[in-house]
C-alpha cells in the first residue's frame, strides 16, 4: 500500500511508543503549540545546561505524524549543544519547506518523514513539535 | 431570437417529479465517479458536505455558456448579451421556483452561504442591530453563521447568545424560548448541521421568534441541497445557501429574503448594476434584486445553478430526501456496530453527513488511511470548533452521503475503517 | 501524486514570450468567434472591455477540473481535494507571477474588480478613514471605484475629491497635485479609462501620492487584460481587476495588497478558512491571503484564471499590447472620417477602447443596428455616470478591442455606422 | 433585415416626425421621467378639461423607440375621457411585461410596438413615455 511511504515502520514505531512522552505539569510549559487545521496540541518542556539540550519531553493528544515527529524530534535535539540542535531544527523545517531534500547521512530516521512532503496538508503536522522546540529554546535562550 | 441552445440541451424540461428513481442512470451522470484512484482502486466520494459533484448537464451548461453566448448581462443590447442575461434571469427564475419564493426580487445571487450570510450581516445588521440588542445563535453553528454575527457584535456592542446542543445531538429548545426576549433582533439558526446531521425544527424556531419580535435566518446549506424547502411555508425571513453542495459550479449561491425585509436594506457593496443614478456628490440605489448585486455576477455560476436545480427538480426533492435517508440508515447500522467507533449525533431526524471518532486513530490519521482505500471522507473541525469544544474533541472524521453514492460504498468506508484500526493500533 | 491532467493539458508550459503572433491561431482558440448570426452574418464581438471571450484551455480547464478532481480545498486529507488544492494555490502563484507580486500573500481571490475594490474600502477603510479625511479619486472613474468610497465617505464623514478630466480625456495632474494635502488618505484611480481608453500616468500619480503620505488604489480591471504590470515596479498599495475582463471565467477576480498593507487590515467577511480558533466568545484570523477568504472559494474560477493567465503569458503581454495598439490606430484611423462621429477620450496614450456618438442617432439605437449586422459593440453610461455628465451626452457606444480581434471586424463596425446613419436620418 | 420588425416604417416615421413634441418651459413639466439605463429622459406636460385629455406635449431626448412609443402615446390618449385613457395605458404597459398581446383591432399604430419585446432590454426604452404619462394624470386627476 501507498500509504506505507507515509506510514513507515519507524513512525507508526515512534507513534505507538512515543519517546520522551509524558504528562507535564502546567508549570513546567513552555510551549503550547496547535495546529489550528485539526486542533491538535502538543504541550512541552525542555532544559538547556552549559550551553547543552539536557532534556526535552511533550504530552498532548495528535495524529501519527505529529505524534512520530515529535518524538523524532526529542531524539534529535537532547545532548546537542544548543546551536547545533538549531541547525537540526532549522534544516529540518527547511527540508519540510521543500527547500531542500534531507541529507541521508545526517537525518538518520528523520528521513522517514520525507514522504510526508507529497501531503501538503500534512507538512503542518510534522512540523508542529519543531516549531514548538524552536520557539522554547528561544525562550530558555535567547538568539543574540 | 435565442441562437444558443443552452435551454434546450441542458435546462432540459422540468419538474417531472417522482418517476422512480434509479442511482445507476443517476450515476452515468456523474463521470468522475468512475474514477480509480491508488492504485485502481474505485472511489468512494463521500464527502458531499463539504461539496457535491456536478452532473454533466451543469458542466455542459458552462461549456456551452463560454462557447455559444459569453456575454456580460443587464448592460449590452447586442444578441451574446441578450442570450446570456435571458439564460441568467431564467436561472434565478428557477431557484424562486425550487425554494418556493414568492418573486425573483427575493433571490439575491451570491459566492455562496458565507457571503449571504455577509450580506446580512452587514446590510441588514448594520442598520438594524444596536447597542444592548441580542442575536440568539446554536451552539452547532458553522463558523460562517458565527464569526459575522460575533464581528457585528463586537462593532455594536451587541449580545449573542447560544441555544445549547444537547447530548443526543438536538436543540435545547426549552432554553431557546428562556433567551426569547424583546431584546432580540435575529435569530440565526442552521437548518441541518453539518456535523451532527441534526434537522433541527426550524418552523418551530421561526414561529417562535417572530412571536418575540425577531427575524430568522436560517443557514440552509446542509438542507437545500438534501430536501424540499419551502420559504413562504417555513416563514423565514433570510434563507441562506451554496450552488456547489448542491451540484451547481463553484463560486455561486444565494440569499433569499423577504421583499419586505430586503427592501428597507442598505445596499452591501457598492458599484455597477447596483446604481440607480450616480453623480460625484452621492447615488440612488437600483431595485431588487440587483440593488445587492454590484459588479458583474458570475454568469455562468448562475447558469450552472439554474441546471443543477433542473436536474434536482428533474428527480425531485422528495425521492431525494427519501433515498438520503434509507442511505443513512444503512450507513449508520454499519457504522455502529464497529467497535472502538463513537458517532456523535443520533437526533431523531437526521440527514447523512456522520461525523465519528475511532479509539486511539486520530481523524487525520483515519481520514488519510480511507484515502488510500479509494474512500474520500473529512476529517476536522469541520469549521464548528465551539461544537468540536462541546463534543470533547479536537477534530472528527465525518462521512456525507447524496443521491449518487450506494451502499457499497459506505461498504467500502466500513472495511477501511477496519483495516486502519488494525494499522494503527496501538502497543502492537 | 496528482492523477489529474489539468497541468498537462490545460495549463501547459508558460512564459515562452514574443514566439511571433499568429491571430489566425489565436482565433482557433475561440470557436464562438466563428459564430454566424442574425441570418448568417459573421459575429464581430467588439464588447471586451465589457468581457472577454475564453479560450478552449480556460474552458477545459473547467471541465477538466470538474470531471476529474472536484473538491473542496484548504480541507480535507484525500486525494480529490489534495488535487483541487494544489491547482487553486498553483493558479494563485501564476498570478504573482503575472503582476510581479511579492508572493502568494498579496494575491486575494475576490469574485472581480468591484469585490476587490468594496474589500479595500470595508478592510482598509473602515480601519483607516476618520471624520475629516480626505480621498481622492478621478473623474472618470468606474462606479465600482466610486461609489464604495461615497458609502464609505458617507458613514465616516469623510470628504472625495476629484481629479478632473481635460477636454482631451487626459487627467488635470496639475490639479491633482493640489489636491494632494496630509488628510488625503487614499488615491483612487482607474489605470485604463473603460470609456476614454485614456492610460493614466499611475506610476507618477502614485510617486506623488505616496509624497504625500496616502496610499494608492489602481483600479485595473481594464489595464491588467492588455498590458505587462508589475505591482512593484509601480509600488501601488492595492491593484483590483477582474478574471472575466482577461478571458477568465466570470465570478473571480484579485485583489492585490501590499503585505504590508494587507496585514493590519480587519477582516471583510467571517466564515470558514479566514479563521484561526473560533471560540462562543471570539476568533482570531487566519493568515494572508486567507484571512480574506472566507468561505469556500469559487474554485473552478480560480482554476480556469490560472489557465487564462498562463494562456496570455504564453503569447507575451508585450505582444498582447502591441498587437491592440495597431489595431486600435487602424480603427481610429477608420472611424474618424465618419461624418458626424464623434469620439470622446484623444490622450496620447490610449488603448482599445472606444467611445462614440453618431449624430442624430441614439448609441441604443445604434448599437441595435450593428448587432443585426453581426457587430456587437456596447451602448449606455458605461457605469460612469458622472463621466457622461462631464462629456455632456446621456450615453455613448463603444467598440473594444482583444487580440482576437481583426482590421475587417472593424471595417464590419464601420459598414454598419454608415448605414445607421442612413437608416435613421431625421427628415427623410 | 430582421431589424425591420424592430424598426417599424411607422416607428421611424415616428422617431423622425414626433408628434406633439417640442419645447416645454420648465414650469409646466409634469414629469420627468429617466431610464438609468442609458440616462435618457423625457419631460411631459398634459390637460384635462371636463374629463377629457385636451393635450399632451414631450420634449428631451431619447433612442427612436422612445420617442415613436412616446409621439404614440401622445396620439392614444389625447381626446379621450380621462379613464378610458388611463385604460390604454395600462392595457399597453401589461402587453409590454408580456401579460398578454395587443388587440391588433384596439391597438391600431401601437401594434408596431408588439416586435419590442424580443428585445427585452429595449422594453423600458418604450414604457418611458407610458411610464410619464401615467404619473402625470394621477397628478393631475388623482385616481379615487
Ligand atoms: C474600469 C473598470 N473598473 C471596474 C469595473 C468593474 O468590474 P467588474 O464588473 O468585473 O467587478 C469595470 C468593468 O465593468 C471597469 O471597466
Ligand atoms: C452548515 C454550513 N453552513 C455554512 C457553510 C459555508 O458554506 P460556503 O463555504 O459554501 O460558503 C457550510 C459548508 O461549508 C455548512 O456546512
Amino acid at each position: 500500500m501507498d500509504l506505507d511511504a507515509l506510514y513507515q515502520d519507524i513512525i507508526l514505531d515512534h507513534y505507538k511508543h512515543p519517546r520522551n512522552y509524558g504528562p507535564i505539569a502546567s508549570e513546567e510549559v513552555l510551549m503550547d503549540e496547535e495546529n489550528p487545521l485539526c486542533g491538535d496540541h502538543i504541550r512541552l518542556t525542555a532544559a538547556v545546561k552549559d550551553g547543552v539540550v539536557q532534556s526535552v519531553r511533550f504530552d498532548g493528544k495528535g495524529c501519527a505524524i505529529s505524534m512520530a515527529s515529535s518524538s523524532m524530534m526529542t531524539e534529535s535535539v537532547i545532548d546537542k549543544p544548543i546551536e547545533e540542535a538549531r541547525g537540526v531544527i532549522r534544516s529540518f523545517l527547511a527540508s519540510m519547506r521543500g527547500d531542500h531534500p534531507m541529507d541521508p547521512e545526517q537525518a538518520g530516521d528523520l528521513i522517514a518523514l520525507e514522504g510526508v512532503k507529497k501531503y501538503p496538508l500534512r507538512i503542518k503536522c510534522a512540523t508542529l513539535g519543531w516549531h514548538a522546540i524552536e520557539t522554547a529554546l528561544q525562550k530558555i535562550a535567547p538568539h543574540q | 431570437m435565442s441562437e444558443c441552445c443552452i435551454c434546450k440541451k441542458c435546462l432540459g424540461v422540468t419538474g417531472d417529479e417522482g418517476q422512480g428513481f434509479d442511482v445507476a442512470k443517476i450515476r452515468q451522470d456523474f463521470p468522475i465517479l468512475n474514477r480509480r484512484i491508488h492504485q485502481d482502486k474505485p472511489l468512494a466520494y463521500l464527502d458531499n458536505a463539504a461539496t457535491t459533484q456536478k452532473p454533466s448537464v451543469v458542466v455542459c451548461a458552462l461549456c456551452d455558456y463560454y462557447q455559444i453566448c459569453n456575454a456580460n448581462v443587464h448592460r449590452s443590447l447586442h444578441l451574446l448579451a441578450d442570450e446570456a442575461t435571458q439564460h441568467f434571469e431564467e436561472a434565478r427564475r428557477r431557484v424562486v421556483k425550487f425554494i418556493h419564493a414568492h418573486s425573483e426580487r427575493e433571490v439575491i445571487y451570491t459566492r455562496g452561504t458565507t457571503e449571504s450570510i455577509n450580506l446580512a450581516a452587514y446590510s441588514w445588521g448594520r442598520r438594524h442591530i444596536q447597542a444592548g440588542d441580542e442575536i440568539i445563535l446554536t451552539e452547532m453553528e458553522h463558523h460562517s453563521n458565527l464569526v459575522p454575527w460575533q464581528i457585528l457584535a463586537k462593532e455594536r456592542n451587541a449580545v449573542l447568545r447560544f441555544i445549547p446542543v444537547l447530548e443526543d445531538g438536538t436543540l435545547d429548545l426549552e432554553a431557546y424560548r428562556r433567551l426569547l426576549n424583546p431584546k432580540v433582533k435575529l435569530v440565526g439558526v442552521v437548518h441541518i448541521s453539518n456535523v451532527l446531521g441534526t434537522v433541527n425544527p426550524i418552523q418551530e424556531i421561526i414561529a417562535d421568534a417572530h412571536r418575540a419580535g425577531a427575524l430568522v435566518l436560517v443557514d440552509g446549506a446542509q438542507s437545500v441541497p438534501h430536501m424540499p424547502i419551502d420559504v413562504q411555508a417555513l416563514d423565514c425571513d433570510f434563507l441562506a445557501f451554496s450552488g456547489h453542495k448542491m451540484m451547481a459550479p463553484t463560486g455561486v449561491g444565494v440569499l433569499y429574503g423577504k421583499e419586505s425585509v430586503l427592501e428597507i436594506m442598505d445596499p452591501f457593496m457598492g458599484g455597477g448594476e447596483m446604481i440607480n443614478k450616480v453623480t460625484l456628490e452621492g447615488s440612488t440605489w437600483a431595485d431588487l434584486p440587483l440593488k445587492f448585486e454590484a459588479g458583474t455576477p458570475h454568469i455562468s455560476g448562475a447558469i450552472g445553478l439554474g441546471a443543477a436545480v433542473n436536474y434536482l427538480m428533474g428527480i425531485g426533492m422528495e425521492q431525494v430526501e427519501k433515498y438520503e435517508q434509507e442511505l443513512t440508515h444503512y450507513a449508520l447500522q454499519k457504522l455502529t456496530p464497529i467497535p472502538g467507533l463513537k458517532i456523535y449525533g443520533r437526533a431523531p431526524e437526521r440527514s447523512g453527513a456522520i461525523s465519528f471518532i475511532l479509539d486511539d486513530v486520530h481523524p487525520h490519521d483515519l481520514a488519510q488511511f480511507v484515502d488510500q482505500a479509494g474512500v474520500a471522507i473529512r476529517a476536522g473541525h469541520m469549521c464548528a470548533q465551539p461544537l468540536m469544544r462541546k463534543l470533547g474533541v479536537p477534530a472528527v472524521s465525518r462521512a456525507s452521503l447524496y443521491i449518487y453514492n450506494l451502499p457499497c460504498e459506505i461498504d467500502q468506508l466500513v472495511d477501511a475503517i477496519l483495516e486502519a484500526k488494525e494499522y494503527f493500533s496501538h502497543g502492537s
